[in-house]
């Protein structure tokens, strides 16, 4: 079990901002797949990666990385602050 | 060394002032204040979005940083998040070091990774709908100069 | 676009927050303040003589550049002279501009002609005697970057 | 007559902050060998020219300019500001 986060857009689009997934996915890439066969609003949400930006357990990371031992992954769009 | 996150206003003066008081010494003290613009008019309001936790950490990474490349005496960090009026200031980052070269640096350095690094979201709300406020090229590219070959 | 040069003494948060009042919907302001620093500790105070009459036309030139130079949406340059004491804010940048860089870079052109260009002279009294400050190599080298071939 | 201007330790060596002179030099250092003739104060103040500034009606100026026209001159070291 993982707990997976939304923010901005993609919180919107998904609808929720977290949620708890079971998951087998070695990498964030197969996370984002496992999700995208789930419904449409999550198929949209992640139709384009390079639009979007991914943090495990607070840390930026990339799609290509591990899932092992990791308890919190975010999705969210490029950051806009300051 | 302070970092804020928070949803209520600041005083940019009064915090300037104290944060000077607080690095006397420092020779100087270099700020930045973002206000809420209304680009096109019509704006009604800002809200920023924001992922508790990671925020945090992501700027006191930032400061740590900034703190390691460059001599500072001081360093101040806050942000807001939540609704925000046209006018209103959004953030502030302020920095404090014995000459204005390294003050200077550190402040656009802490700018620029907070602009593209520190996970905050702005929408912008206007009579016509909301929207969310697209990452710009330059910020990303901003961050260039403080990586590679001239890094200082 | 206001220029100060003054005896009296200048609240840097109070300055700063009717400088930003001012400019309205200005997105970045940048300040720098400048504070007379006991480098070697021993400074009983610091005096500040300048040429008044050219003093105000060499920072309203300053200003007037830094205009043509970038898109800002304000400037105040305060600088005090007379007799300062040890901690007290001795001169004041502040700019606004609708986006950082140009605040910024604005900011710091006003700070290094000021430096070098503006007829001030910092004398530091200790106990031991009275000497005038030397100019610094770096703040003359500071201003070739805003000159020559790489000029933005 | 030329208004003559000195600050910092150009006016303590020298002793008092203006006087008017009355010169026929045609550039700065015309001027400035004049005033050096005349006393050590000057002469001492005068010796290390690349240590002096100098401006013509309030704005810098090289030692070589010329005087014509110029009502105030006034000698100094680098400034030191900010």
């Amino acid at each position: 079990m993982i707990d997976v986060m939304y923010f901005a857009w993609v919180r919107e689009r998904i609808g929720l901002p977290r949620e708890r997934v079971e998951t087998q996915a070695a990498t964030v890439a197969e996370l984002v797949a496992e999700l995208r066969a789930r419904e449409d609003r999550y198929d949209l949400a992640f139709s384009d990666l390079r639009a979007l930006r991914v943090a495990l357990d607070q840390e930026l990371a990339d799609f290509d990385a591990p899932l092992a031992g990791v308890r919190e992954v975010a999705f969210f769009p490029p950051m806009t602050g300051g | 060394m302070a970092v804020r996150v928070q949803e209520a206003a600041f005083d940019a003066g009064a915090e300037l002032n104290a944060f000077a008081a607080a690095v006397a010494g420092a020779g100087a003290v270099v700020s930045f204040t973002g206000v809420v613009r209304d680009r096109d008019g019509g704006l009604s309001r800002m809200e920023v979005e924001h992922y508790p936790g990671m925020t945090e950490r992501a700027i006191a990474a930032m400061v740590d940083e900034a703190r390691a490349r460059w001599a500072l005496t001081g360093a101040l960090v806050i942000h807001r998040h939540g609704v925000l009026q046209v006018g209103a200031p959004i953030m502030m980052v302020a920095t404090a070091a014995p000459h204005r070269v390294a003050a200077f640096a550190a402040a656009e350095y802490l700018m620029d990774y907070l602009k593209s690094r520190a996970p905050f979201w702005k929408k912008e709300i206007t009579a016509s709908g909301a929207a969310w406020v697209a990452a710009r090229d330059e910020d990303e590219d901003a961050l260039s100069r403080w990586t590679g070959a001239d890094d200082r």
